[in-house]
């Protein structure tokens, strides 16, 4: 079996293979519900319904696609580089710990001040955080893959010692938990008494500010070049470190906003469970993205959907509700095939 | 699981006795090919004898790597058949291929670089569920055919740690070992040195004495003069002609080739300058298997092409990167127009001036998944005339890519696509017009023709000598003697690190110079 | 202080090293295997949990132990061909496909273990593999107890890095799936499937991936919890890195991870609660790191690691 | 009547032994016919707020909880929901002002402390290892009731403490358990699921908590600290049922004065404890039964000894 390339897809083409990726979730979600003993038949409506059928259902989607662009873009940058970043969980965890540390009153600033300092502050963060591995890549030639997914482990049992020392919250019972953030560093809700905030805002414009770096600027070019060949950029004179120094920058940057905005806009405060695996999922979304940051809000908005409609649909159906998870991985699978097949043709000679 | 038979015990059917004129060891018929739009290779059928060499020519691009793989099994055809032995070959299946005795050197080698020489030829030979590798067999009759063919290497050796000559030994090794009756070379000579391609030719001469027959690929027509039977020349995908070598002549064949006469360029007197490029007594840790350079010194000036010859290995390599400020020199001094480079690196390099022309196009002269665009700007991006406060100017940078296509002929779809996509020699004349056209002051040129087509070569040769004329500063780094002799005002020649005093042109003889070579000879500079 | 040398001393201590290593043996063996083919395996937190889930589950409904364990590698076997379907000739990123597959594994496992058991509040039990002592062999101190005195599986842990090592060094196959590693074109210029090759590479090391979970399930413990794998998978991809894919060295590493594990928390009880329990859960991950700086520049990984093979491209 | 609807939304799988007795308290009203009862487990607090408004939008009169991490969240969706009752797992009080929303949370310090009394009795070697999840007011909260007990049979116990940073990974609390056992304790308090498989692999003792074992584990388990859910939610169901729920704290149904815990039977242990220690532990219930006595409710981190 080999893969040939199809000259230009038509929009039809393009449209139908992720269609069909969609359905083919469906299906195979359906035959688990009906094993689970409840009706498949309004297995499509109910997730559907669940994702986006009313303004709660879809303003739920979007605050969980929230996480997921930041994270999406973070990974997306870092992939274009071939800076291996499984680490943005952990990136991610810092932002959050920096945003308690500065919003939980040690600057008495306006709002106007104290959340650009503290996005400013968990950027730096998070930026640094994956810093330490690109410098151990390009000093010491350590696989950056496995530095980075140590450091979620290590950064998570940090995060917990802090929330059971210098951080908790001296109301909270003793729970490991961190005080709440002063009013100022909150981010203010869109639709007041609705979940979603003014973190997807943000998110979005990230998301277009990473587009432009990759697209139009010098340093995106730079990243690219290095990212599909380092020794062709360095011989063409392209500085292969210092731009993957400034990749790494970008990218646990990126990751660190993803827990800023989470603590701040939607938690209020830091817990050791901030994120469900949004670092992880970040690969997900940034591949189905194709690296596109644009592309990257789609596909939050995607992953989000299903888990959230699925999850509902679990609920309304009467089935375990694991089967959400199971959509998910079901519906990345597919569609990065669909993806695919959209722009290769499969010969069995 | 493929299951492989030990070769021995399945010797290819051999057309033994008379009627071997009659019976072709190998019958291509009506070979097509497509890609997309591109029909590579367009109702090809050739025959192939017992004991013949067939040279196969053609420009790059014109379906000759195609055709091969698609013999081998690598492709599979859309049109026609390919019979071994009058035996069909089922389509794209290399072990069916190596059954029937077909055995291919690729073009870009195919081995484990971290694997013993060893290893890589018993790779597939032995059956896949055997609970042991008979090492010893196999490296018992490696070292039988390394002596019968003069094919000599260690098999114990890490392939990382082998000459590009030895490793070819070692492709042509697997062939053998497998009992190959047909044996594919595409463009063995492209990396090999003078030295080492007398080498290859006398063991073709042995396989064929043996029965062998052989398909041979290369761009130097000398070579195929000397070696073949029959030339078959293909263009634009087409079989264009058929020759018997004893009847025809190079100028015959470059025509065919290209479709008219290809002119060598004039070669005017050197209006001579002041010295461009200087290295004083540098010292550099050798770069991957080139030699060392210890108290290194040389002058390029201006107007005139230093042809730098040597076998390869020898520190040319070193010099190269040197010069192109990838590799900073441990002690000594880089003086590039009468300023001091203390801060050597590419961007210094550049900077000062310094046009580099790589040795290994796709590895390092380009970025195969980038844009035709992106690659002719990735030299001079950060410059004003391609950026303005960190922001790229897509637009200059295309109307610089268009005017090098224009410039340089290059032959491609469009700015937009990838550099990958286009034949080594467009490659090249896309790398040469990016060096060039800032009117560079120095030049380096590594290998700046190997693999071409005899146009793309002549073009390339053009092109250097225009800048000479401009007033540039030349090296020239070839390992075809040839090309060197034809071109270079100056000549050095490099061993172990170290440069012979230099002659002028005509000077010295090609025997001279190949005793330089061999690191003997007198002027070797102390 | 002098306590926490003493600890080194124990045997009790190399027991429980060793028994924590073994689970991390059989799932690094699987992904150096998958990754001397060239193809990134992070598929393996969640083969690990289908392997958890397979082989306790078919003991609990009746099967023996190594009808257990047989289970659990194929179920592993089957996520793997799923793995090396997308990624192998269909050239998907490894990344994606492997993060899709330990989503995918481990929310299935959940959702069957849901329908499969709705009722219980406390996940039943089976009876596992006990220790078997090897007579003669176990009683040399400390080292004999360490490595003699475990159960069947760990010694299948070993017996599977001898194999593993024999296979890759020793055998054609193996030849083909070092080669397939580090330039698929050698591979198929000879004649061999590089496709075959990896999809089998893939496939047999994500049946000795879920045969390390199963050890958690039917060894190191009695019933199945989710989660239960706890990021043991990530660790054996450290693990392949740091043994600079040899099977040996991999061994080293997965025992001197488990010997640290063990190690911490031991160094927990004698401390006082002075020092935050953190800290010594940190040590194993935060000493990967270390030992794989002062192992990366002596590294050489396979160099057609997580790029995928076209036959007919370039 | 018709059963009243009641959906709970966990953040732990329902095999956790927390949440196991709850759920195991839901199913027991539903085979009564009291109530319809829905689930869903293993929901991260990401999720938390969203699945409780879907339950209270699908018209379930009682929802249950854990909220220690999303109190604020939580008590914004009652306030949503005033027809709705919310019986919520929580470390805070109930607000009046919130007349729909109640707390718990399992104070079975009096069980836990009885049960540290027979364990003072039984370790020989003075030294009892105690493995814990996470250090938080739930866990600490009987650890530090069972080391009370502990002392009040013997004074001059040892305890070796730890953590595992996981709810789920028995085999490293199993591990950890070895690794106490090797410490020199002879008895372990099994706060996590793995702990008395490695008692009863080295042959000592463990004490059970919050769920009773010992049928599991004959050998080994001494005594259990048993958490009953039942009385909570019976008093909540009945609330319903009858329009009066209010804002309450649900905590004191837990108490062993309301039922909400006990020790479990000695069972395989009847006999085998001194008869003094077992006149000891039943003046102490009485006491607290009768209001005597209380425990302490102390929810510090535990630390070795
Ligand atoms: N894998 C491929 N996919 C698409 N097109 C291809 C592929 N391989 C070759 N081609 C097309 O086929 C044509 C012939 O290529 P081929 O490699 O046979 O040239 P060649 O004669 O060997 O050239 P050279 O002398 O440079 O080696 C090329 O121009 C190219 O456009
Ligand atoms: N993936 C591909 N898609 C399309 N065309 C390709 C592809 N790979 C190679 N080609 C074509 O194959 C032809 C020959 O490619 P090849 O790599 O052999 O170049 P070359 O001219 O032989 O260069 P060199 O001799 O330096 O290796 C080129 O014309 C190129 O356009
Ligand atoms: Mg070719
Ligand atoms: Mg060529």
């Amino acid at each position: 079996m080999r893969l040939e390339p199809k000259p230009a897809p038509s929009l039809g083409v393009t449209l139908l293979f992720p269609i069909a990726a969609i359905v083919v979730t469906l299906l195979i979600t359906s035959l688990l519900v009906l094993a689970a003993g409840a009706s498949p038949f309004s297995v499509f409506y109910l997730v559907a319904k669940g994702a986006a059928g009313s303004q709660f259902a879809l303003l739920e989607t979007l605050t969980r696609a929230t996480p997921l662009i930041f994270t999406g873009l973070a990974v997306a940058v870092a992939f274009r580089a071939k800076l291996w970043n499984i680490g943005a969980e952990a990136q991610l965890y810092i932002g959050g710990v920096v945003t308690v540390v500065l919003g939980t009153g040690a600057l008495p600033l306006p709002s106007y001040l104290l959340i650009p300092i503290i996005m400013i502050a968990s950027m730096a963060a998070g930026a640094l955080l994956l810093l330490g591995p690109a410098v151990l890549k390009t000093r010491f030639g350590v696989d950056e893959v496995v530095t980075t997914l140590l450091l979620n482990f290590i950064v998570l049992l940090f995060v917990s010692m802090l929330l059971e020392g210098v951080l908790k919250d001296p109301m909270g019972l003793g729970w490991p938990q961190s005080s709440k953030v002063i009013a100022e560093a909150q981010l203010p809700r869109i639709i007041q008494g609705k979940r979603l905030h003014y973190g997807f805002v943000i998110a979005v414009v990230a998301a277009i500010i990473a587009w432009i770096i990759m697209k139009k600027t010098v340093l995106g070019y730079e990243m690219r070049a290095v990212g599909h060949n380092p020794e062709a950029a360095s011989f063409a004179g392209i500085p292969v470190n210092r731009v993957l120094m400034k990749t790494a920058l970008l990218s646990g940057g990126l990751a660190a906003l993803a827990g800023f905005s989470e603590v701040s806009g939607l938690k209020g405060n830091l817990t050791l469970d901030l994120s469900p695996g949004y670092g992880y999922s970040g690969i997900v979304v940034a591949m189905l993205a194709m690296l596109n940051p644009l592309g990257v809000i789609a596909s939050a908005i995607f992953v989000a959907g299903i888990f959230v409609g699925a999850d509902a649909m679990s609920r309304t159906a009467g089935v375990p509700s694991y089967i959400a998870q199971v959509m998910v991985a079901t519906a990345l699978l597919t569609m990065v095939t669909a993806i695919l097949l959209t722009r290769f043709r499969v010969r069995w000679r | 699981m493929p299951q492989q038979p030990h070769p021995a015990a399945s010797p290819p059917p051999s057309p033994q006795g008379g009627g071997e004129a009659a019976a072709p060891v190998l019958r291509l018929s009506g070979i097509t090919k497509r890609f997309g739009p591109l029909v590579a290779n367009n109702g090809i059928s050739f025959d192939l004898k017992r004991g013949e060499v067939i040279a196969l020519l053609g420009e790059n691009g014109a379906g000759k790597t195609t055709l091969m793989n698609i013999l081998f099994g690598h492709y599979v055809a859309d049109e026609g058949t390919v019979e071994v032995f009058g035996k069909q070959l089922p389509a794209g299946d290399p072990r069916a291929a190596l059954d029937a005795g077909v055995g291919m050197v690729h073009q870009h080698f195919t081995l484990a670089e971290n694997m013993t020489v060893l290893e890589n030829i018993a790779l597939g030979t032995q059956s896949a569920w055997k609970l042991r590798l008979d090492r010893a067999a196999a490296r018992k009759r490696i070292s039988k055919l390394a002596g019968d063919f003069g094919l000599a290497v260690n098999p114990d050796a890490t392939v990382s740690t082998l000459s590009v000559g030895e490793r070819q030994r070692v492709e042509i090794l697997k062939a053998l070992y497998r009992d190959a009756r047909i044996l594919i070379l595409d463009e063995p000579t492209a990396v090999l040195t003078p030295a080492e391609a007398d080498a290859l030719f006398r063991t073709l001469k042995l396989l064929v004495a043996q029965g062998l027959s052989i398909i041979f690929i290369s761009h130097k027509l000398h070579e195929v003069m000397a070696v073949s039977d029959r030339v078959l020349v293909l263009r634009s995908g087409k079989l264009a002609g058929e020759q018997v070598t004893a009847e025809t002549s190079r100028a015959e064949l470059a025509s065919l080739m290209v479709g008219q006469e290809v002119a060598s360029p004039k070669v005017a007197e050197p209006k001579i300058g002041a010295v461009a490029l200087e290295l004083k007594s540098v010292s550099a840790a050798g770069q991957g298997s080139s030699h060392r350079l210890d108290g290194l010194s040389l002058e390029l000036r201006a107007g005139e092409i230093t042809g730098l010859a040597g076998v390869s290995g020898n520190g040319q390599a070193t010099l190269a990167a040197l010069i192109a400020g990838v590799l900073k020199p441990a002690s000594g001094e880089v003086v590039v127009q009468g300023a001091s480079m203390r801060d050597w690196s590419p961007r210094a390099a550049l900077g000062g001036g310094v046009a580099r022309i790589p040795e290994d196009r796709h590895a390092v002269g380009t970025i195969g998944d980038m844009s035709v665009t992106e690659n002719v700007i990735a030299e001079r991006y950060a410059t004003a005339r391609f950026s303005r406060r960190g922001f790229l100017d897509w637009k200059a940078a295309k109307n610089f890519a268009e005017e090098i296509i224009r410039d340089y002929d290059v032959k491609c779809p469009s700015p937009d696509a990838r550099i990958r996509l286009l034949s080594g020699g467009n490659m090249q004349k896309l790398i040469l017009g990016r060096a060039l056209d800032p009117d560079p002051a120095v030049i380096l040129a590594n290998q700046p023709t190997r693999g071409l087509d005899v146009g793309a070569v002549a073009f390339v040769h053009r092109r250097l000598l225009e800048a000479r004329e401009r007033g540039a500063a030349i090296l020239l780094i070839s390992e075809d003697l040839e090309e060197v002799l034809a071109l270079s005002d100056r000549i050095l020649v490099m061993s172990k690190g170290r440069l012979s005093s230099p002659s002028r042109r005509g000077e010295r003889t090609i025997r001279e110079l190949g005793e330089l070579m061999a690191g003997h000879g007198e002027g070797m500079a102390a | 202080m002098e306590q926490a040398i003493e600890i080194l001393f124990t045997a009790s201590f190399w027991v429980a090293a060793i028994r924590i290593a073994s689970p991390l043996i059989f799932a690094t063996m699987g992904e150096l295997i998958c990754e001397r083919a060239g193809v990134l395996n992070l598929g393996i937190e969640g083969i690990m949990t289908v392997g958890a889930f397979a082989g306790w589950f078919t003991v609990y409904s009746g099967g023996d132990l190594w009808t257990g364990v047989l289970i659990a590698a194929l179920a592993g076997a089957m996520f793997g061909l799923l793995h090396a379907t997308l990624t192998v000739p269909l050239g998907l990123s490894q990344h994606v496909v492997g993060i899709g597959i330990t989503l995918l594994a481990t929310s299935l496992t959940y959702f069957t273990y849901r329908l499969a058991l709705p009722q219980v509040t406390t996940p039943p039990k089976i009876e596992p593999f006990q220790p078997l002592p090897i007579p003669g062999l176990s009683k040399i101190p400390i080292l004999g107890e360490a490595l003699f005195s475990q159960t069947p599986l760990t010694y299948l842990a070993f017996a599977t890095v001898a194999i593993v090592a024999w296979v890759l060094y020793r055998t054609p196959i193996g030849l083909a799936v070092r080669a397939a590693g580090e330039n698929p074109s050698a591979v198929e210029a000879q004649g061999i499937s590089v496709t075959g090759i990896r999809m089998g590479a893939v496939m047999v090391g994500s049946a000795l991936m879920a045969v390390g979970g199963a050890f958690l399930t039917m060894s190191a413990f009695n019933s199945f919890f989710f989660e239960m794998i706890n990021g043991r998978g990530w660790i054996c991809i450290a693990l392949v890195v740091f043994g600079s894919w040899r099977p040996g060295k991999a061994l080293l590493g997965a025992i001197l991870f488990a010997a640290f594990d063990a190690y911490q928390v031991r160094l927990q009880q004698i401390s006082g609660g002075v020092v935050p329990y953190q800290v010594f859960l940190m040590m194993p991950y935060a000493l990967s790191i270390l030992a794989l700086i002062l192992v990366a520049r002596r590294a050489t990984y396979p160099k057609a690691l997580m790029i995928p093979y076209q036959k007919g491209e370039r | 009547a018709d059963p009243i609807k009641v959906a709970a939304v966990y953040t732990v799988p329902v095999e956790q032994q927390w949440v196991s007795r709850i759920h195991k308290a839901a199913n027991a009203a539903k085979e009564r016919g009291d109530i319809e009862y829905v689930y869903s487990e293993n929901t991260s607090n990401n999720d938390y707020e969203r699945v409780m408004r879907e339950y209270a939008e699908a018209g379930h009169k009682l929802i249950l909880g854990e909220v220690f991490g999303v109190e604020e969240a939580a008590r914004s969706v009652a306030k949503d929901y005033p027809d709705v009752a919310f019986l919520m797992g929580s470390s805070f009080k109930p607000d009046a002002a919130l007349p729909n929303f109640s707390v718990f949370d399992n104070y079975i310090q009096d069980a836990s402390y009885l049960s540290g009394i027979i364990a003072g009795a039984m370790t020989k070697s003075k030294n009892i290892g105690m493995v814990g999840g996470y250090p938080i007011p739930e866990v600490n909260r009987l650890m530090n009731a069972f080391m009370a007990g502990v002392k009040e049979s013997a004074p001059d116990t040892k305890f070796q403490v730890a953590f595992i940073g996981s709810w789920f990974d028995p085999p490293k609390a199993k591990e950890t358990a070895f690794a106490q056992i090797d410490g020199g304790a002879d008895l372990l308090y099994a706060e996590r699921f793995g702990v008395s498989d490695a008692a009863k692999e080295k042959k000592v003792l463990a004490v059970g908590n919050v769920i009773d074992t010992q049928a599991d584990y004959p050998e080994t388990v001494v005594a259990s600290a048993l958490w009953h859910f039942e009385p909570t939610l019976d008093k909540a169901i009945a609330e319903v049922k009858a329009g009066s729920f209010k804002a309450d704290d649900y905590g004191v149904y837990s108490f062993m004065k309301a039922g909400g815990c006990s020790l479990a039977p000695l069972g395989t242990f009847e006999g085998k404890v001194p008869a003094e220690v077992m006149a000891k532990v039943a003046e102490k219930e009485k006491a607290i039964k009768d209001g005597s006595f209380t425990v302490e409710v102390n929810d510090n981190e535990p630390k070795s000894s």
